[in-house]
């Protein structure tokens, strides 16, 4: 599926850059005890064609809202967008009641994008 | 290898788990060139938590161990970059 | 984290309905011999506090562009947005050069949304 | 269980593999009650590439088999909903 609709239609990109791993770091002071802050990164970038590593919803949702528009008429559904589709794990030093505690918390840190 | 004070006392840990590389109260760091100390205050005064390398903080400027307050002054908290500097915490209540 | 994240702030929804999985049928005429339409559903609705069925790394996000930009600056991060976290595939009929053939397309129906 | 013709000739599918409660050219359907017709055009005639009950079509509201064309009438299909109904097609050129 991907293949072929990706083959009927090719143009340059429009607007801005493509939906991809932008660098972002946060405190997290007022989370955590530890660390201060952390590299999370974030998704950005457009979900115009060509789509951004995008799975077949993506696709068919695009084209969906593409040929609503093009219609005439318009669509508000919403539009595939930039999100990440991998993370990876952060250690922490967390807290309770009884103390401070190590723990590992998953999806932290975005580490792919794609449109979804 | 940094060498740093290894103290636990939170029940949080199991302590004989959470001691790598320790040998009496002196822990070698595996993964960093940082100490930590972590400490309740209780009545008032700071009460060691936790003290070992730091695994989890990637900065540590400081050669001395200056503690900043955290969660409404509940915890302490300090890194260093030097051996054995977390043994001294720096604070002014 | 996402306990004391939580419960942090606690307050009325506000703007829309809070993001949720909303039905939605293409057309698949043009991309396949079969089936001719497939509801795909779609993720909609709003990723404000609190933010639905989030994970670390958008919660982070989240509360990052809120501090920014209570504090008088602006952020133009990309902030959580409503998308799909989980799908099922769909058999279709697609078709090339030798004739037809049953194909199992992955990640065509969307079944869970969240704010990524 | 609706009963719909058989027969398959593209060289995508493996005929023995293909056929799921295939008695001669008859296939009982399990999970559908629509039969479904798959023709290639070839020299302005259409040629049989697959014929069966439809897995994949969701919706089958005509007793006969009427077909559509498409991508450019290269395929035609028919789905319909009665006993064998794939066998004879509508189809005016």
């Amino acid at each position: 599926m991907q293949r072929r609709l990706r083959a009927t239609r090719a143009g340059p990109t429009t607007g801005g850059t493509v939906c991809g791993l932008k660098s972002l770091t946060v405190s997290l002071e007022k989370h955590l005890l530890g660390p201060q802050t952390a590299t999370i990164n974030n998704c950005r970038g457009s979900c115009a064609f060509p789509l951004a590593n995008a799975n077949n919803h993506a696709i068919l949702l695009h084209y969906h809202i593409e040929s609503s528009s093009s219609g005439g008429g318009s669509s508000d559904e919403r539009a595939p967008c930039c999100v990440p589709v991998a993370y990876e794990a952060l250690e922490v030093m967390d807290w309770n009641e009884h103390g401070t505690y190590l723990s590992i918390k998953p999806d932290v840190i975005a580490r792919a994008c794609g449109c979804r | 290898l940094r060498r740093c004070v290894f103290q636990v006392t939170s029940p949080n840990y199991d302590k004989y788990a959470a001691a790598r590389n320790v040998n009496g109260s002196i822990q070698l760091c595996e993964n960093t060139h940082c100490c930590v100390g972590y400490y309740v205050i209780m009545n008032g005064q700071p009460k060691v938590d936790y003290l070992a390398c730091d695994s989890v903080e990637k900065s540590c400027p400081s050669s001395v161990c200056e503690t900043h307050s955290h969660f409404n002054n509940r915890f302490l908290r300090c890194v260093c970059n030097t051996d054995l500097c977390n043994s001294n915490i720096i604070w002014t209540p």
